[in-house]
């Protein structure tokens, strides 16, 4: 046995334990906050199976943002969870373990038995890398060749985003999502938001950038933008802005919107639905995706911050 | 030349791998978790900056190496700042009880 | 040097999990609130020395958005669980 | 024994952690994260498959890299979503109970539900 192979089964066995805290310990804050790790760990994982876009997307919106959505709720929840008392019965424990134990043992055997031909489009891919001029295989599946569903993802975050904003009570309608954050302005906290953002938007931008040719793009440099931008309002330094904006509700559209409009351009001028001129194709794909990474920034962010709670006149 | 780097490089690493034991050995030893909180934030922050400054000889260009520094730049900033965090909340809890 | 650097990964791997351990067991949320603390240096020197095994360079990348969001996290921790402090008993935030 | 088999084996089993969790927890919130735990060991079983495609000197193939990056968005979106509900039949009624028994709520102490 080799010694990256002891490194890789320290590195599953690290994860998977936090997998179970998070699964078997009692209280939901405890569970969340291993959560937070298992998910930031992950990305371990990812850079060592060489998907360093997918350790990149997993450490920031998997881990990071998902992880804090999570302990919000958690936080807000704690006296509620207390009160359940109702555990399931005995038999429903087993039948459940017995079915998981069954589920994870078909996987396990699934990728035991893998067969040995190996189907990849990975040679497709770099083959076709020259009609968008860039060369990072991964942002050229997403933003050419699966752009559909790229466009599609957008416009769940925005039903997301509808479906969130819906939940509000008639008081709040098109107020101000979540609390708002005070804290002392000479405080420590404050002293990083004021520091971190500004670097942290230069780092957001910079993974933006470099996705056209290295790991990155405008998921993971949305991400970063948004937890900036978080950090900003948990400071108390600025409040989430009210739903009723139509500035906000223009940035949130002007992702998809953009990505519509270039996919009908396709259809009027090109060959199809979503078909780039070759020679527009690298502008057309990096003017989607700076629309899209405000949308992005926007959306992750006021998904965190939950449904409107105080009304925006007072 | 490459030699010197790779001697640099095991020296600085095997120093940071100290200090995070030390670190580990702090967290699990120390009673109460203002100690604790001194073992996590000073012991690992010193081995992550370690680790760091062994990978630089091992770093491609400059532009890698910038990066590496920032890194542990803003590992040091978070590690100052969320201690202070911590260390507060974890008074008020004690005064609340 | 590789072995050296893959067996070096190993060991803040084991630390990191020891340390979590430690941490997690609690007794208080304030000692919960030090995993993603933990995270933010353990975890990303490991992270930076797999990056060199593996011959990734955008590892440095990773760790990058890794120490961003291990702050904010870290951050999250500090405010919800001091939040739930103050609110002891209301259980969800008024509209005032 | 490769990376494929160490990681694949790991992503079955918290594939069957999450399942597990998802199904014995009672506490919805408890079941989103075990939701989101079953979420992440199928991205790993992507992952690990992928990661068999490397080619033309790609380490891991991109399709599937891009069907995890837009799982994992998706995901994201799902949580929030779920969690805004289950915040929301807090409010209303006091709890978060999902069984049709419920005990009547604390204090939903927010006006205006």
């Amino acid at each position: 046995m080799s010694i990256a192979t002891i490194f890789e089964i320290v590195l599953a066995a690290v994860v998977l334990g936090l997998g179970i805290w998070t699964t078997a310990v009692r209280e939901t804050y405890s569970a969340t906050v291993g959560f937070v790790a298992y998910g930031l760990l992950v990305a371990l994982i990812w850079v060592r199976l060489d998907a360093v876009d997918v350790a990149l997307t997993e450490a920031a919106i998997g881990g990071g943002l998902g992880g804090v959505l999570l302990l919000g709720a958690a936080a807000r929840l704690r006296n509620a969870e207390l009160m359940v008392t109702e555990t399931p019965g005995k038999v429903t424990r087993v039948s459940a373990a017995a079915l998981s134990v069954l589920i994870a043992t078909a996987l396990a055997g699934a990728v035991l038995l893998l067969p040995d031909s190996v189907s990849t489009l990975a040679p497709t891919v770099v083959a076709h890398a020259w009609a968008t001029g860039l060369t990072n295989p991964v942002t050229n599946v997403l933003m050419a060749f699966r752009a559909m569903d790229t466009m599609l993802e957008k416009v769940v975050l925005l039903l997301a985003i509808v479906g969130v904003w819906s939940l509000a009570p008639d008081s709040a309608w098109g107020g101000h999502p979540g609390p708002r954050h005070q804290a002392d302005p000479n405080g420590v906290l404050a002293f990083l938001a004021r520091l971190l953002p500004p670097i942290g938007i230069v780092v957001g931008i910079y993974i933006f950038w470099t996705g056209a040719n290295h790991p990155g793009g405008a998921f993971q440099g949305g991400a970063i933008l948004a937890s900036m931008w978080l950090l900003a309002i948990m400071a108390g330094l600025t409040d989430t802005p009210p739903v009723r904006s139509r500035r906000l509700r223009f940035i949130l559209v002007a992702g998809p919107g953009l990505f519509l409009i270039v996919g009908l351009g396709g259809l009027c001028f090109g060959a199809a639905f979503l078909a780039y001129p070759p020679a527009l194709a690298k502008p057309l794909i990096l003017g989607i995706e700076i629309a899209m990474i405000l949308t992005i920034a926007t959306t992750l962010g006021l998904l965190l911050a939950g449904a409107p709670e105080r009304s925006a006149k007072r | 030349m490459s030699l010197a780097c790779d001697i640099i490089t095991i020296a600085a690493v095997s120093a940071g791998a100290f200090f995070f034991l030390a670190g580990t050995v702090g967290l699990l030893r120390f009673p109460d978790t203002l100690t604790r909180l001194h073992a996590l934030t000073k012991a690992d922050n010193l081995g992550l900056g370690l680790v760091v400054l062994g990978l630089l000889p091992q770093a491609g260009s400059l532009r890698d190496g910038l990066k590496l520094v920032s890194i542990w730049l803003l590992g040091l900033l978070a590690g100052a700042t969320v201690s202070q965090l911590i260390a507060r909340t974890a008074r008020q809890g004690e005064a609340a009880k | 040097m590789n072995d050296f650097l893959t067996a070096a990964v190993g060991f803040i791997l084991v630390m990191l999990a020891l340390g979590l351990v430690s941490i997690l067991r609690g007794p208080g949320d304030t000692d919960r609130m030090m995993a993603a603390q933990l995270i933010g240096t353990g975890g990303i020197a490991a992270l930076l020395l797999l990056g060199t095994v593996t011959g990734v360079p955008a590892a440095v990348d990773v760790a990058l958005t890794l120490a961003l969001l291990a702050t904010f996290a870290s951050i999250a921790f500090v405010k919800k669980g001091l939040s739930s402090l103050e609110a002891n008993g209301t259980g969800s935030t008024e509209d005032q | 024994m490769s990376a494929v088999t160490v990681f694949g084996l790991c992503a079955a089993a918290a594939v069957g952690l999450g399942l597990y969790g998802l199904i014995t927890n009672p506490q919805p919130l408890r079941k989103i994260i075990a939701f989101n735990l079953l979420g992440s060991g199928v991205f790993l079983l992507f992952g690990v498959v992928g990661r068999r495609g490397a080619a033309a000197s790609i380490g891991n193939d991109p399709v599937p890299q891009a069907l995890v990056i837009t799982g994992v968005v998706v995901a994201f979106s799902a949580t929030a979503l779920a969690i805004a509900l289950v915040l929301r039949l807090f409010q209303k009624a006091g709890s978060t109970t999902l069984s049709d028994d419920a005990p009547p709520g604390a204090d939903p102490s927010l006006p205006g539900g």
